[in-house]
């Protein structure tokens, strides 16, 4: 890497002239900040504003601490999304890895007293296994992603089916209750997970934009080919970032029992979790054709949801309508961005 | 010339030489024992026609694809590689003819693409400031004035190519190969790419390069090699060059080479006329006519707003103002396909992207013009009228193919552009519009090509070119429209058309006339 | 017990999905009652709550020739032509918990009486938040037919016996624990005078008292519905669900193989009386059997029921 | 350059010859797959009507999945396919019930209102530039909650008998009108495809939208008239279920979506568009509802089922890579590259 340069004896500035020339001072309004979260962040604030306005309670600190807590497992597997979107692949599996890990860690809790050290460690396997078996199916026997993690969902819807025997979980040990409805102290109400996705946010914003490992999902994701030249160990990257998904996922697993104390079979996938994740991994600003992505827009995005969908009840839309304003501000969401986006 | 540099205390000289290479796919026997020998401190120069394996034998040369067999030694010593990579770390880089950036990620990042500097003891995180520093010197070695932060999309292809030179030197790598680097650029680039190449060579870097253009090659080159049908069929240090030569022994038989014509069958029946085209930020008021039985030519820079323009009269981009008028009739409101059945056409010129179907056959791209007219009944295709129409195709314009159902990824560069000819002129227009028509085709089919353009103008079909090609512009046109910065900026016509008066028409407005002078 | 059971019979149980905890009660029951019977009992269902897959399970039962299928349907009309089809096959056809239309089956084994119903989950609320409750209804979807029917019968005996209270907001948790738990803080959050909720529905029973408890209005809204004791035992011991109605599942279980042994027999009369073991005798009116009166669950009985 | 310059309007076997290797093996394996439960699974063959009707229960898949072919033929995707059946049926179900008018009326006014939901879906997505897989997702949402909202909480059924025909009804008692549609459809599709016109240019923009606009294609108009096609077909396979079942539920499309996409790739259609045949789809409808109906009938539940399924689609693909010589991670490149970006030279 320490590569000698020509010696600068030979330098000759400003032979280009003439040449249209991406110029040194394009640099400012093209580097462009992060306009997508801002967006988002805005919209999401009118939103609360404009309903909070007619509707107090809306505006009410508990219903803000919930429209929160309500985003939280969306945005992790968004999150995870955004690295697998971010490398071109797309990732359906993390509904049923988010079910198998609430389901086996639930009826261990329930039945047999698991500690949450253990969940977490169970969760990460189960995250860690899945995730990997999808890369590699990717990367290895070069399956294109959206085919090879719809086998793999039915493949790990089924092994919720095998495991739970069609049992479900009804409720959680104290220690999992507080770690999905708890607040980090009383002096800081701040809830639990929310701190739990706000460690994982900057994580995934940290590994996505200052660690080689995140610049070669880029890369990938831009040229898979070029990588693959420069030497990116296309693979292992890709490997890497369905691991991640796959851990992801299953943490949002743990997360999701914890919150709501259950876990069915169609945990997840009864949701279409996998379907709603990609959407917001998108609202977000990552692009479907991958290269780019956005950890913080993901995160936005799902909180621009769950405020979208609480704003719905409060201003007595009639409840058949509800997924079809999810729908439309899917839409909204993504073609504003688009048209910024567009040369 | 310091030929010798032991910048890294090591004798690395980079002599780098490729013995008895050879390589098949499937039955094709592509390279048939080649032996050649890169010098360091020398700019060694491929040619060949079409499909000869220039191209191959660099993509084995740099670990892009693996030979059946043959050897590989860098000063003396055997070395191996499995993929581009691990060639570099031998030190060798080839700038591929469409330099393969990231769009999304910026320029500096993109020239450090797989090997991110790091910093941070606990964790390992890139170090940007260093990272934007050395993409910073690297460009300003060369000369470049491009701003590292920018997203690599921003950049035109001459930028993309020079940033890929960075890279080389960024990687350490003293072995460069450049397959058709000038294909894209217009003169003036191409001389810009010569000088970074010539200063390269001076250092003492090994340079090997690939090029159609006889008069570039002369240019630069310090030692030729011709391939023909996958062998070597003559390698020429500088003092033994030989224009008529070295074309022979590409084409593998006797080639006259033919000066500017005389004659000229332009009429005064204008068949396209363009007035006032117009649009925000690309170009304005852009006016001119072309005649029926002429060839008129569109010079200027990369960037000027051609392709553009013509796109535009296409409809394949929109305009805010003027007309557009095709033997009498307006079209600058008409789809692309209704212009088509007007009788223009426009062949592009990224032939990859936009030109052909290279997962289609050579039948199925030479009909794609105008599917329609292999219209059977019910809206069905006949579907051996579009093997004829194929066949016929392959036939006239010599395509080297092993029949019509070969899909066009397994044709070589200048084959495909064959094909793209064919299914344009296949719909006999009144008017074509030819985007650099005769990029990456190698000297045979070239003037094969030139001869058939001035048969179409013979029988008074209207003919734009647009070309970056001096020689070209010159060999072919009647009359010559320079653009600007998106106007049209001067016309030379008859003998008022030579290389200098034609560059010095649009770059004038440039202020660096000087450059041109070689 | 008089019951013939000197031939082997082929019984399957076929649930609106596999994986609920309803479900699996019946399938306890069921299957203590296939042993006795001399059933060989197949439990076996969609993986999703879903009509087609019930349909697809129905088609192969019918081609391994079962005696009889039990089933609770995901939809009563489009179960229909397939369940026709097995009659039309000899195959005993019998319905519980949630019914499907009249001529494609033998005989419905409906869980209680409706109206009972209706009337249990409103005095759950309205012996609690009051006669002036402001309640919430929380359901599956807007078009789940045993639900609709004890909405239709609470509102029924609301409106006759409690006029006063009112219903504001009807909001649907699609039987998923997650979306009812949001729909269950959303209608808490945005209707701040609720004091009751009912939730017909195990999903959404346990996403209402959930959201209650997180809101930290235990004692100030009461929630009552349908599930099974072992989802809401926690709720009914912290007070938040002080009553809750349901039925023996597991009993019910039982009277499905007895119905499904005595109509291969042809040992049961569409209309009349019948004796089933130990659970005592029913009777059949139209094909129609009710099991039993609503069991109403309570912190004082809860612990005896384990499912 | 001459020599090979003699060649032959004659063409060997081109890619979308009827029957190529992959469709070849899918075939051979079908027929494997009948032969062995046939003779293994007591029940399979009921005598033959009655095997024929097994059919019944898979074909409205196959309708979708020929027209989600058509959509992802041009490289896109079509996730509303489930809403839209559903939304469909229930349109007609409530024509019929609501305002009297006859049923078949109903049924072709369901299969237009398909028709236009897909118009919807192409319309956002050529004109407002929205990936097809996010606005197809977006509409999905939508087209769900109005079939909620037409259908109420007591969506119609019962419809007439002459009606339920078209779902479970034989001609000359023996051969299933549904596969007598399917039959018709898929000749129409394969015509479509292949020989027709308009099936080329889907083809072309499947490859290389550019290189079709630069041919004069009007993109958006074929790419538009793709998801009407699909639209048209959810719609048709909505009213086929909705006779099926007589009786229609807003959800009763959820299960087309994944299925038909496990169809239309275990079919040989490239997800990247451009690739692919009809009779590799009609073959992958067979194949994997016969296994389906057979694994059911030999006693293995839905959700063993399911997972088979997942299974054989992955190791499908995978031995597919292998097979056309390109495991590892070359195949990736060329699958994964739009046509511009590959390096020709
Ligand atoms: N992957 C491949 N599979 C089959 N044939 C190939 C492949 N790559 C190249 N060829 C064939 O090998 C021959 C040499 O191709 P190559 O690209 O090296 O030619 P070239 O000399 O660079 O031609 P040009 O000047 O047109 O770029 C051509 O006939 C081409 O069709
Ligand atoms: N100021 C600029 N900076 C960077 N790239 C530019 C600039 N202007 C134009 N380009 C790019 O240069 C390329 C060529 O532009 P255009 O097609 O308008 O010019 P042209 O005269 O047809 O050039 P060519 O000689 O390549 O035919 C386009 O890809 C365009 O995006
Ligand atoms: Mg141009
Ligand atoms: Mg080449």
């Amino acid at each position: 890497m320490n590569a000698p340069l020509l010696s600068q004896s030979v330098t000759q500035p400003g032979a280009l002239q003439g040449v249209p020339v991406v110029q040194r001072s394009r640099v400012a309004a093209s580097a462009g900040r992060d306009v997508r979260s801002i967006a988002l962040a805005a919209v999401t604030i009118a939103t609360v504003l404009l309903v909070g306005a007619f509707n107090h309670g809306f505006m009410s600190l508990q219903n803000l601490h919930f429209m929160l807590l309500n985003c939280v497992v969306l945005s992790l597997l968004a999150l995870g999304q955004t690295l697998v979107i971010a490398t071109r692949g797309i990732d359906l599996s993390v509904a049923p890895v988010l079910g198998l890990t609430a389901m086996v860690t639930g009826l261990m809790a329930q039945g047999g007293g698991l500690p949450l050290a253990g969940a977490f460690g169970i969760a990460l396997a189960i995250g860690l296994v899945l995730g990997t078996i999808n890369g590699l199916l990717v990367a290895k026997l070069a399956i294109p992603p959206i085919i090879t993690t719809l086998g793999t969902y039915s493949l790990y819807s089924g092994l919720i089916f095998l495991y739970s025997n069609g049992t479900q979980v009804d409720s959680v040990p104290h220690a999992y209750a507080t770690l999905g409805n708890g607040v980090v102290s009383d002096v800081l109400p701040l809830p639990i997970p929310v701190l739990v996705l706000a460690v994982v946010l900057l994580l995934v914003w940290f590994v996505l934009g200052h660690t080689r490992f995140g610049r070669a999902i880029l890369a990938i994701g831009n040229n898979q080919a070029a990588a693959y030249n420069a030497g990116i160990p296309v693979t292992a990257t890709q490997v890497g970032a369905y691991t991640a998904s796959g851990v992801l996922a299953a943490l949002a697993g743990l997360m999701f029992l914890s919150y709501t104390g259950s876990a069915t079979v169609t945990t997840g996938t009864g949701d279409h979790m996998e379907l709603q994740s990609i959407a917001v991994a998108l609202i977000g600003g990552t692009a479907i054709a991958g290269g780019r992505g956005n950890a913080l827009g993901a995160v936005l995005g799902a909180l621009f949801l769950s405020v979208i969908l609480t704003a719905l009840v409060f201003v007595h839309v009639p409840p058949i309508w509800y997924s079809a304003g999810e729908g439309l501000m899917i839409l909204v969401a993504v073609t504003a961005g688009a048209k910024r986006v567009a040369r | 010339m310091s030929r010798q540099s032991s910048e890294r205390g090591q004798a690395v000289t980079g002599h780098y030489r490729a013995s008895d290479i050879t390589k098949s796919y499937g039955s094709v026997s592509v390279l048939r024992g080649i032996s050649v020998s890169l010098e360091p401190g020398r700019i060694h120069t491929m040619m060949g026609e079409n499909g000869a394996g220039k191209s191959t034998l660099f993509k084995v040369m740099s670990g892009i694809v693996r030979p059946n067999t043959g050897r590989l030694t860098l000063d003396d010593r055997s070395i191996a590689f499995a993929s581009p990579h691990e060639a570099h770390a031998h030190g060798i880089y080839l700038v591929p003819q469409e330099p393969a950036l990231m769009p999304e990620l910026s320029v500096a990042e993109t020239m450090f693409v797989g090997q991110l500097p790091t910093t941070g003891k606990l964790v390992r995180r890139v170090d940007w400031t260093t990272m934007k520093m050395r993409a910073r010197a690297a460009l300003d070695t060369l000369g470049l004035d491009i701003a590292v932060d920018a997203p690599a999309r921003l950049l035109s292809i001459a930028q993309q190519q020079q940033v890929e030179c960075a890279k080389a030197l960024l990687r350490g790598c003293r072995v460069i190969l450049f397959d058709e680097p000038t294909s894209p650029l217009t003169t003036h680039e191409v001389q810009h790419l010569f000088a970074t190449m010539r200063r390269l060579r001076d250092e003492g870097y090994t340079l090997a390069f690939i090029s159609h253009r006889m008069d570039e090659v002369l240019e630069i080159s310090d030692d030729i090699s011709v391939l023909r049908d996958g062998v070597l069929v003559d390698s020429v240090r500088h003092e033994q060059f030989d224009r008529t030569r070295l074309l022979s022994q590409m084409v593998g038989r006797e080639m006259r080479t033919i000066p500017r014509r005389s004659w000229s069958c332009a009429t005064d029946q204008p068949a396209l006329t363009v007035s006032n085209l117009g649009r925000a930020g690309t170009f304005s008021d852009v006016s001119f006519t072309l005649h029926r039985g002429e060839i008129l030519g569109l010079a200027g820079l990369v960037g000027a707003g051609r392709t553009e323009i013509a796109e535009a009269i296409f409809a394949l981009r929109p305009h805010d103002s003027g007309t557009v008028t095709l033997n009498g009739e307006m079209i600058s409101d008409l789809p692309t396909d209704e212009i088509i059945r007007k009788g223009l056409v426009y062949a592009p010129e990224d032939r990859a992207r936009h030109g052909a179907i290279l997962q289609m056959t050579i039948a199925e791209n030479v009909t794609s013009g105008l599917i329609e007219r292999v219209r059977h009944r019910l809206g069905l295709m006949d579907r051996a009228d579009e093997d004829r129409i194929g066949a016929d195709t392959v036939q006239r314009y010599r395509v080297r193919c092993a029949g019509t159902d070969q899909t066009l990824r397994q044709l070589s560069g200048g084959n495909q552009q064959k094909v793209v000819f064919g299914k344009w002129m296949g719909l006999s227009p009144t008017v074509a519009i030819l985007d650099e028509p005769t990029r990456g085709v190698d000297v045979g089919a070239k003037e094969e090509i030139y001869e058939l353009i001035e048969s179409l103008a013979k029988d008074g079909i209207a003919i734009l070119v647009i070309s970056s090609e001096m020689e070209e512009l010159v060999r072919l046109c009647d009359r010559i429209v320079s653009v600007y910065e998106g106007r049209i900026v001067a016309e030379l016509s008859g003998d008022a058309i030579t290389p200098e008066r034609v560059a010095r028409s649009y770059l004038s407005h440039a202020g660096d006339v000087q450059d041109i002078a070689a | 017990a008089d019951i013939d059971t000197s031939k082997r019979i082929k019984v399957a149980m076929v649930p609106k999905l596999v994986g609920l905890s309803v479900f699996k009660a019946n399938q306890q029951g069921a299957e203590t009652a296939a042993k006795a019977l001399n059933i060989d009992f197949l439990y076996t269902g969609p993986v999703t709550a879903s009509a087609q897959g019930q349909v697809d399970v129905f088609n192969s039962l019918i081609a391994r020739r079962f005696n009889a299928i039990t089933t609770t349907s995901n939809n009563p009309t489009q179960l229909a032509p397939a369940l026709r089809r097995a009659r039309k096959q000899g195959i005993k056809v019998v319905s519980y918990d949630s019914d499907v239309a009249a001529d494609a089956r033998d005989f419905f084994i409906q869980n209680t009486d409706y109206a009972a119903f209706g009337k249990a989950l409103v005095e759950s609320v309205a012996k609690y938040a009051g006669p002036t409750a402001k309640v919430a209804i929380l359901s599956s979807t807007p078009d789940a037919t045993i639900q609709n029917e004890w909405i239709n019968a609470l509102k029924k005996y609301m409106t006759a016996t409690y006029p006063k209270m009112q219903i504001v907001t009807t909001q649907y948790g699609q039987s998923s624990p997650s979306q009812s738990l949001t729909a269950g803080l959303n209608i808490l959050q945005a209707n701040a005078d609720v004091t009751g909720i009912i939730a017909p529905d195990g999903a959404a029973e346990v996403g209402a008292a959930a959201a209650v408890e997180k809101l930290g209005r235990t004692g100030k809204v009461f929630v009552t519905g349908c599930s099974d004791p072992n989802a809401i035992r926690q709720y009914v011991k912290s007070g938040i669900i002080k009553e809750s109605p349901l039925w023996d599942e597991v009993k019910e279980g039982e009277l499905v193989m007895y119905v499904a042994r005595l109509a291969v027999n042809n040992a049961i009369q569409r209309n009349g009386d019948f004796t089933a073991g130990d659970l005592g005798s029913f009777t059949a009116k139209d094909g129609v059997i009710v099991f039993s009166e609503p069991l109403i669950f309570n912190a004082a009985n809860i612990d005896q029921y384990q499912f | 350059m001459t020599g090979a310059n003699e060649v032959t309007a004659a063409r060997g076997k081109t890619s979308r010859f009827p029957l190529g290797t992959w469709e070849r093996s899918l075939l051979l394996l079908l027929l494997f797959l009948t032969v062995g439960l046939i003779a293994g699974v007591p029940g399979f063959y009921p005598g033959f009507a009655g095997f024929l009707a097994l059919s019944e229960n898979f074909l409205p898949f196959g309708l979708v999945a020929l027209g989600l072919t058509t959509v992802i033929l041009t490289g896109g995707i079509d996730l509303s396919v489930g809403a839209t059946a559903g939304l469909s049926a229930i349109v007609m179900a409530e024509l019929w019930s609501g305002l009297h008018i006859s049923i078949w009326l109903a049924a072709l006014v369901g299969v237009i209102a398909g028709g236009l939901l897909g118009l919807v879906n192409g319309l956002i997505i050529t004109r407002l530039r929205t990936e097809p897989l996010i606005a197809t997702l977006a509409t999905s949402f939508i087209y769900g909650s109005i079939a909620t909202a037409l259908a109420g909480d007591t969506p119609p059924s019962g419809f007439p008998d002459s009606f339920n025909r078209l779902g479970t009804g034989a001609f000359g008692d023996i051969v299933p009108f549904q596969i007598l549609l399917f039959a018709v459809a898929a000749l129409l599709f394969s015509l479509l495809i292949s020989r027709s016109i308009f099936g080329r240019k889907i083809i072309m923009i499947g490859y290389n939208v550019e290189a079709a606009r630069y041919s004069g294609i009007r993109v958006d108009r074929i790419v538009t008239s793709a998801y009407v096609i699909s639209g048209v077909m959810a719609g048709l396979a909505g009213i086929v279920l909705a006779a099926y079942y007589s009786a229609v539920r807003p959800d009763m499309g959820d299960l087309l979506l994944l299925s038909t996409i496990t169809i239309v790739v275990l079919g040989g259609v490239s997800i990247f568009g451009g690739d692919g045949t009809i009779s590799g789809v009609v073959i992958a409808v067979l194949l994997l509802g016969v296994l389906r109906q057979g694994m059911l009938i030999a006693g293995f539940s839905d959700m063993v089922t399911t997972m088979l399924t997942g299974a054989i689609l992955l190791a499908a693909i995978a031995i597919k890579n292998v097979f056309a010589g390109r495991g590892g991670f070359l195949p990736m490149l060329l699958a994964r590259f739009r046509p511009g970006t590959v390096s020709s030279n």
